[in-house]
């Protein structure tokens, strides 16, 4: 079993569904992984000082999930082929509070299980076509800066 | 000459449009498309400044592009400002 | 406000119920935390070798949710006093596939949350007054080996 | 001469009882205690080694004992071996 025949699971998603805590704790699950981190990512009420009350996320779906499929499969080649990953970034309009991201990962012990999720939100960070509109409580929006993309 | 769209993302969504459509020649490359799309903008007046152009990537939906890659033949480009995901 | 009287919330538990990561999800989300870790540990089918069917959880209830609050203020302290806490220890006979353990922080950022999350379940393993008797497949049962309790 | 109950954990199980009742002088400390056990086990041949009273914490409801605190007058005493939790 190589790095691209791996036995664990992956799913990657990018939706305007709202995201399913149970399903991807469902999905991961696995009588050899011991050890489970879920991130949980939501969209915060303050910003640079800014009160913020929603934020749209724009994306790009095909690319984005191609690119997430390919951060989990660089944690299964660095932290073990037998680790399961669920990974969905919401998109369109959230309030204040809404979750934007959910990174599961489970393995059989821990320490492979938290630095493949810190691997993957850092990935996501400087990888991801994901962009955020920022709407303010006094009416304007702004769209953040953002990662300069590099092609890899 | 040929004529290609470019699906627009983020910042870029301020044109109030889904793509742009720019003729360029049938030899340029990535870099002549950024260059194309930014004196395009500044004709337009669009309210787009020409850095983000330039600190933009160009992408299909299979791959992030290099400045050298040839721009004929490729599908669904996008150009690709920052990213902010999380 | 000092670290003896933060904002976040904690809630701890020695419990013989089934976790509840929804509860916890809720209890620890607040608009000001962008960031959310849930660390869930399960039982394991297979341990230095032996096919196990069950772990027995032994635990001193009312001293272990003492330690656990006591880690929850350490890792207030050290990272921000307006972080949530919901650390919960599951106790009595679990099957394969079941939640032993839950550790949700939620943090407004995401380094400060993998941070406690991490301190957390290492201190547990070193603090934490509980015990676990391995029931194998082939019948027999083992009481592991463990960690040295040190008065601090 | 006083008498202590002493609530047993993990592997301590294994001897059938919730708690031990030891009788030890008033003067005694956590490690005279200590001490105590491992000879009351010796004495009732228990499947408990010496080595896991020797490796075990002894604590309160309250907090974990050092060797030189004095028993008297302490509270719901627990004998812990070493812990694995998670």
């Amino acid at each position: 079993m190589g790095r691209f025949n791996p036995m664990g699971k992956i799913l990657v998603a990018m939706t305007e569904s709202v995201l399913d805590v149970q399903k991807a704790i469902a999905h991961c699950r696995s009588e050899d992984c011991g050890a489970e981190i879920l991130f949980i990512g939501t969209v915060r009420n303050i910003n640079e000082g800014r009160a913020v009350s929603a934020v749209n996320y724009d994306g790009h779906k095909v690319l984005g999930e191609k690119i997430l499929l390919e951060l989990c499969l660089e944690a299964q080649a660095q932290w073990g082929d037998n680790m399961n990953f669920w990974v969905e970034h919401r998109l369109g309009v959230l309030k204040v509070g809404e979750e934007s991201l959910l990174i599961h990962v489970t393995s059989p012990h821990r320490d492979s299980a938290y630095q493949a999720s810190r691997y993957l939100i850092e990935q996501i960070k400087l990888r991801l076509p994901v962009w955020k509109e920022e709407i303010y409580w006094e009416g304007d929006t702004e769209w953040l800066k953002g990662q300069i993309l590099n092609q890899i | 000459m040929i004529n290609v769209n470019i699906s627009l993302y983020g910042a870029f969504r301020r044109l109030g449009v889904q793509q742009l459509s720019l003729e360029i020649s049938d030899e340029s490359t990535v870099a002549d498309l950024r260059d194309c799309m930014a004196k395009y903008l500044e004709n337009i007046d669009a309210n787009i400044s020409v850095h983000l152009v330039k600190t933009s990537a160009f992408a299909t939906d299979e791959r992030v592009l290099k400045e050298e890659d040839r721009v004929a033949g490729l599908k669904c480009l996008a150009i690709l400002p920052p990213v902010c995901g999380g």
